[in-house]
């Protein structure tokens, strides 16, 4: 666990050079300091280096000064306010020092403004190493040099720079093909998981979906006006690596219709391999449907028909088992964190959806029109569509946006008896009718 | 220069196929299966016959131009150069020959950066701004997740637990970090001290009012001015006032404290995606090496380590085991805090005799 | 006869061994296990070796004095003198002596009393009181459950069913018959139909007020009169406000209508205890045989019978298949109506993919 | 299904006086007729019986016209009303007819008054038919004759009589030891199973409890002022064949706490005479904890930490499988049906009550005690105690009875951030001291 001696102290993440270049002198940083050690590279270290020889290396002198006292205080000191880019009403997120000396003057001036530039990275974040060389020499030239790769929402922030530069940053990047992500009541930056390139569970093309919804709505997260914040993301099947379900408010989710896949001979493979009680104690009884049987000869009986697309015998057997060929997408709505009502999951509103043609693409997008048009609407302000839904209940949100209900999206039937149904027989007919038309 | 402003190209989404490995547009959406030779390394294989090895490393998240360069000159030499970040700011660096594997692992670990994060291993913990830039923030995330990888280094490069683990931290009680198998939340435990001269210019009364979950805040006129009210016994202290309206101070050095909650699940392997639940809170935010969190992590990553069966995730495993064993084997106290009193919260009770004894 | 009041001696709860079987107190607390020779006769054998068999008998529940002395005639002749009655009505009669059984089955199914209701049958459906007795009831529970016993009597005799099946029926929405395996309770369709003469002499009007769910009675003045009025736009037509109300109509003829729950369950076997479901509603309120209702519940337990795995009660049985399958199975039509609206109903929304197809 | 004719008509469920001794004539019962075929014994024969032959045969008569009524126009025709015993405030449900002719006078006047009288059945509902025999002379005497064995609450419901015949039957009853049951505002009547009589799986001596229990309340029972109505049901084990967990305020569920009992002899003659397969499917995969493991030379491995005392194994293999020795109860608090809030379950309030010692006896009463104080002094009118702990909160409604808290009590942890935790410390402590002291 403890850290090594560096075989190559120049070129580790230890490293500190050896002159400082920056005309500031550093602040004491006891506390920071501390967090110079151990194993796991430092961020800490990353700042000093950039307060040595950052092009804006006196602004990192002085953000490490304010952080130091941030630790030792232990409260926050920035505020936020009102920057943007020309053309954009979002993607900043605006910082300006709170922390002033006795006369009202910043007490770290260099970094008295500080703010994020929010980029949207490529759908499935893929980068060449030139790329990355390349943005980095940009945000070093008019910022502290500062990126996370990437925020929660999957944006590139680059951390730290003044009002003037913000401009002149994005303006160099966006001339080679980089854009603002959101910030504010508009559509966020969206995310998809690598899927297609590299996964053999997914079941559609992430990156499609993810770059066809989040263009779409360029406009609405540029210029912030709706309602709050509207997130999509998409994951390739319902392991949901992009978190979808709870942390956005449109998960696109890639599942599969028909049966499953098996190759006996690999499962009679793992059977002798892993052991019959190993596979029955940890494939067989963990189905959350009891789907599987292991058969006397090692083969698997799959009731494909109850198998729920968990992917839990497909995790764990991946060579054996994978997704079937009728791919195709599951929408859910709703998920966000706690503010107001507590958190929320996304809930089913497509239980499937195939994505092959063009129109299908375009059905899509139609409807995350209809659902942010009908949300920007009726919801009350700050108020997320996951709470619209709970405010209004999903029927009433169903009938708004067209969609007609559908026995996959409860987990239970009505368990309470309150409810009015003078027009059962016309809701019960529409029903009939669905199923023979 | 010229003073004319420029007009965005909006662009949108960049395309990733400009800067996707080679072999992952060769064999896009045609992969067979994968595993892990080892911890940190994936091995994919696609119905071509293709393989792609892709070793893991694990970041700091925020990266200057001396790490940059760093990890690409370890990527053009080693690799093929392109890399990928995963959700969790761990790299992605594949390529096309095994034999490349070990020289790029080793180039990855001398200079610092750790592989591993893969499989069942604790990979690193998605993180948020902290004092370093948001303006809320009751702790420094990317404080106390340095000082928790550094303890959990190990974790992160082996694959010993019974399924993955995700861990989240956040930096205020809004927990930008999300749901988590372990998450670090910040937990306020006094109602915010006003000032009363700012409120008038700087905050939208009306709005803040509606912004409270327990409407405990009420207009109310301060020293001749137009302030706000809190009602102390209702209010829950979650600061959802303060983004707002910061003069509704929320953030306190004493009283600020941190809360660890556990069993959250995006996934729907096996159960359905699970909420993540308190177990932990009144823990010191305590800078710059937060031991208290860490001693609280440990113990819970390691009875689950010790009592779970394969593949059941943190939130599997407490279903199965059920909460009093959790109290008793991780032997942190239970108390009135862990038993709900939001809406619905009659659905969390035990309405049943399931009881293990 | 004496014209002065007599003082009730409060002796409470009769003590059960006055009257109960001598092998049941020998054995008291010491049973080793049981068996069914066949469907209506349990064989529990006692820890000391003794043996006693008892056979289950279904009634009418209400029970005169012809009924009772033939069934105590035979209970004398063919058993031991003693008898209990179950939670459903049924009669045990218990025997220590194996020859004893047939000829007593055989006298019970002479007398028209059928023999059956033990293991996994359908056992008699438990029932409210209706137009016989209660003051606000929209149907007839004694009325449903004799057509549907009619209908289901081989259910009884045999144990053919993958579980038990627990039936209720309720003659109103409020459900005296409780939770069931299949529920059939009232559900009205119309507001209350309010007679403005009455209230004023027959209702404390706040308490009624305080009475609906949602709030949507106010008190006010009709035809000079204090009354009430309802927003009908509000009202979910629960009837909650007739009971402390008569002048409060709910019940009507036609609008009065019957629904199907499904899924309740009150063991722990298993999974824990569930709440019923609605499946079917809108059905008529057709005396006096309610083919409507019964074709309903032929229908669903046909379906069960066929495709529950053993073991499983109907609850436990959709959770395994879903609603869609548990719809698409039993052709009902699934409307808005089945997803709920009340408070914390989002946790009965589908927050996951898992999807059957 | 059809009815077989008879062997001997005079003693059958069928049967019906030649003769019709009571003096008005029949009305015409066309639709209840119907009723009156069919294999299953009809109740309409019943009271047509009644009609004929009972001491108040023309009350029947009646009774039978005004039910044909409503049969024929779907409404219910009686009000309710203030009849009582002597001594006691409940325990009748009054009914007067409101079925009245053109001149306000009842078109069934012999039925006008059709009291219900709810008596107590004995624990475990056990009777000899002398007893039955004698109950039915004293009904038939004083009232209808009719019925029912039981009421959904567990009360001999005698159905029938008018206001004084109703203090004369009691008088009469009540001198040979029966007592009135509950209605209105107060305790009700108590329901047990027949558990340790005759059930293996009993845990509990469920008579006991449900005398102690009810016996102890005989004033709140007798004369209602509680806020609303409190019910008692005690099942020997959770399989809870009383309905109590959701029927009843109070549940008192048999259990235990040591290790489940197994005969791995019985378990082998089990496997043998119903295959693996099936005891895979039907049993192991069918425990909700994943706690029983089938070995490989069939006997059986049970994880008792983790066995939550389902019954499903022991009841499959009532041979093989019997519940531990170290027994005792579990309590529930709050189940009842839909009014005001929807439906409710009991939540567990102890999760392991010994119940050897009268001391022990006496803690179970004194606890109820506790309970319904509190919950008469602290609840709304008309709520009963699943209510008010919805209102209050648990935790308050735990403190308001001296009760600690446990994590039996959930089945989740707190979910929602939404809570003010300054006393942290303190909890914390008291639940050190508890596992310490
Ligand atoms: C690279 C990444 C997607 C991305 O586009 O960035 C990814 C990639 C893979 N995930 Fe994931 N998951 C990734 C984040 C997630 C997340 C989100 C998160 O970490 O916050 C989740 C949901 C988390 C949750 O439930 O809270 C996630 C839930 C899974 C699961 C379901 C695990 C479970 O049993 O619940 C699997 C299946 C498995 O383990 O075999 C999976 C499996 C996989 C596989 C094995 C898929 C495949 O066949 O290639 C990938 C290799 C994983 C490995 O580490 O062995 N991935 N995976 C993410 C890596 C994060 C990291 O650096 O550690
Ligand atoms: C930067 C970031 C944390 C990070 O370090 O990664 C972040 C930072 C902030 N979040 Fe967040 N959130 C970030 C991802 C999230 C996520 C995760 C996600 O998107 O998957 C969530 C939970 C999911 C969700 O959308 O609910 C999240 C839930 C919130 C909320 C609570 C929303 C709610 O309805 O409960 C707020 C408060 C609000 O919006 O009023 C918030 C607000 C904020 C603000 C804007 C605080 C404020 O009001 O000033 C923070 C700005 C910090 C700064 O200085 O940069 N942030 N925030 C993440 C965005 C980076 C990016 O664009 O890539
Ligand atoms: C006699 C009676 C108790 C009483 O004191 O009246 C009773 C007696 C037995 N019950 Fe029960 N149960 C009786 C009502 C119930 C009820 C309540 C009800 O019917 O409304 C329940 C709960 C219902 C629910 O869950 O909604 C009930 C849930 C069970 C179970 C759990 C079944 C399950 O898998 O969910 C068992 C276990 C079993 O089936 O082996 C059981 C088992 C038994 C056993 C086998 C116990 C034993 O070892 O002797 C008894 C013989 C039953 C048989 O029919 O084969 N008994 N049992 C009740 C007979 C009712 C009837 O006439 O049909
Ligand atoms: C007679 C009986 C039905 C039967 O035929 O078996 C019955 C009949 C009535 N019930 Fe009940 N309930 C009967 C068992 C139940 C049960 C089942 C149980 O006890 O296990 C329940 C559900 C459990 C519960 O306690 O919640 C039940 C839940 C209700 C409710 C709804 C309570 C709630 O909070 O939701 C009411 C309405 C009320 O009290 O305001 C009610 C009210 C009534 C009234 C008093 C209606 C009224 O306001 O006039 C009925 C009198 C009918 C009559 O003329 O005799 N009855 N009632 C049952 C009592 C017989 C007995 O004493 O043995
Ligand atoms: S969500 Fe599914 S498809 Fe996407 S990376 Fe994860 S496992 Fe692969
Ligand atoms: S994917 Fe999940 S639900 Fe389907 S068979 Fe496998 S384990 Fe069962
Ligand atoms: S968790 Fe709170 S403090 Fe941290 S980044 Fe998010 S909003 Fe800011
Ligand atoms: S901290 Fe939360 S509960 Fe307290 S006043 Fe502010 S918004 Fe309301
Ligand atoms: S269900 Fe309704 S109508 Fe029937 S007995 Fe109960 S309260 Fe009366
Ligand atoms: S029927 Fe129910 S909802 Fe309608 S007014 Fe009466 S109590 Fe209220
Ligand atoms: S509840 Fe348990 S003890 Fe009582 S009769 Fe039913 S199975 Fe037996
Ligand atoms: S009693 Fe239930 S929980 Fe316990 S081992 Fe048997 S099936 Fe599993």
């Amino acid at each position: 666990m403890a850290a090594q001696t560096p075989k190559n102290p120049e070129k580790h993440s230890t490293y500190l050079p050896k002159t400082k270049k920056s005309s500031k002198p550093l602040h004491d940083t006891p506390m920071l300091d501390q967090l110079e050690s151990g194993p796991w590279p430092s961020f800490v270290t990353g700042l000093k280096r950039l307060a040595y020889e950052g092009k804006h290396a006196n602004m990192m002198v002085d953000l490490l000064g304010q952080l130091e006292h941030s630790y030792k205080t232990r409260l926050g000191y920035w505020k936020g306010g009102t920057v943007s880019i020309f053309g954009y009403g979002g993607g900043i997120i605006p910082r300006f020092t709170e922390l002033m000396d006795d006369d009202g003057k910043p007490m770290f001036p260099e970094s008295k403004e500080f703010h994020t530039v929010r980029v949207q990275p490529p759908a499935g974040n893929h980068y060449s190493t030139d790329m990355l060389r390349q943005l980095s020499n940009s945000w070093n030239k008019h910022g502290s040099g500062l990126i996370a790769f990437h925020g929660q929402t999957g944006n590139i922030m680059f951390i730290g720079t003044t009002t003037d530069n913000t401009q002149h940053f994005f303006d160099e990047i966006n001339s080679y093909g980089w854009d603002l992500g959101g910030a504010g009541p508009c559509v966020r930056t969206g995310m998809s998981c690598v899927g297609a390139a590299r996964c053999e569970q997914s079941c559609a093309n992430e990156q499609k979906i993810h770059r066809l919804l989040v263009n779409n709505f360029l406009d609405d997260m540029h210029r912030p006006a709706l309602p709050y914040k509207f997130k999509f993301k998409v994951s390739g099947c319902p392991n949901d690596c992009m978190n979808s379900i709870q942390r956005s408010d449109l998960a696109v989710i890639g599942t599969w219709r028909d049966d499953m896949k098996v190759d006996q001979a690999e499962v009679q493979k793992f059977v002798a391999d892993k052991g019959r009680k190993y596979v029955v104690d940890s494939v067989i009884n963990m189905c959350p449907t009891r789907a599987l049987s292991l058969n006397d000869d090692d083969t698997l009986e799959v009731d494909n028909r109850n198998c729920v697309r968990c992917m839990h015998c497909i995790n764990v057997m991946t060579r054996a088992l994978s997704t079937g060929d009728d791919k195709g997408v599951t929408l859910l709505l709703g998920g966000k964190r706690t503010l107001k009502i507590g958190d929320t999951m996304g809930t089913v509103i497509v239980p499937f959806m195939k994505l092959d043609t063009e129109e299908d693409y375009e059905k899509l997008v139609e409807l995350a029109e209809e659902i942010i048009d009908f949300w920007a609407e009726n919801a009350l302000e700050h108020e997320r569509v996951g709470e619209t839904i709970d405010r209004i209940g999903l029927v009433n949100f169903l009938e708004g946006i067209d969609l007609e209900v559908d026995p996959n999206m409860i987990s239970d039937a009505r368990q309470s008896s309150y409810v009015r149904m003078d027009t059962w027989d016309e809701e019960a007919n529409k029903w009939k009718d669905r199923q023979t038309g | 220069m010229s003073e004319q402003p420029r007009f965005p190209t909006e662009s949108g989404v960049p395309d990733g196929f400009q800067y996707m490995h080679p072999a992952y547009i060769k064999n896009f959406g045609n992969w067979a299966y994968h595993d892990r030779p080892r911890p940190g390394v994936l091995h994919h294989v696609a119905k071509s016959g293709d393989e792609v090895w892709t070793v893991r490393v694990g970041t700091q998240r925020q990266l200057g131009p001396y790490e940059i360069n760093l990890l690409c000159d370890i990527i053009d030499q080693y690799a093929d150069g392109y890399v990928r970040f995963t959700i969790r700011s761990n790299m992605e660096v594949s390529v096309t020959d095994e034999a490349k594997v070990q020289p790029l692992i080793d180039a990855f670990e001398d200079a610092g950066y750790p592989v591993g994060g893969t499989g069942n291993s604790l990979t690193m913990i998605s993180h948020t701004q902290g004092w370093l830039h948001c303006d809320i923030p009751g702790t420094d995330a990317s404080g106390v997740v340095k000082a928790l990888m550094d303890e959990l280094y190990d974790e992160f490069r082996s694959e010993d637990m019974p399924n993955r683990v995700h861990m989240t931290t956040s930096c205020c009680q809004i927990n930008c970090g999300g749901q988590g198998d372990i998450a670090i939340n910040v937990q306020h435990t006094k109602p915010p001290k006003i000032n009363h001269d700012l409120v008038a210019n700087v905050c939208e009364r009306p709005s803040v009012v509606a912004r409270c979950p327990v409407a405990a805040i009420r207009p109310a006129i301060v020293n001749g001015k137009p302030s706000l009210e809190v009602d102390e016994k209702k209010c829950i202290c979650c600061g959802a006032c303060f983004p707002p309206c910061p003069p509704m101070q929320i953030n306190d050095p004493e009283h600020s404290k941190l809360a660890i909650w556990v069993g959250g699940k995006h996934s729907n392997a096996r159960s359905k995606p699970m909420f993540h639940k308190l177990v932990a809170a009144g823990i010191p935010n305590n800078p710059p090496r937060w031991p208290e969190v860490t001693e609280v992590v440990k113990n819970i990553l390691h009875t689950y380590k010790a009592d779970a069966k394969n593949w059941e995730r943190i939130g599997d495993w407490i279903e199965r085991i059920g909460w009093p064993r959790f109290f008793e084997l991780t032997e942190l106290p239970f108390t009135k805090f862990h038993i709900d009193n939001w809406t619905g919260a009659r659905k969390s009770l035990n309405a049943s005799t399931h009881i293990r004894f």
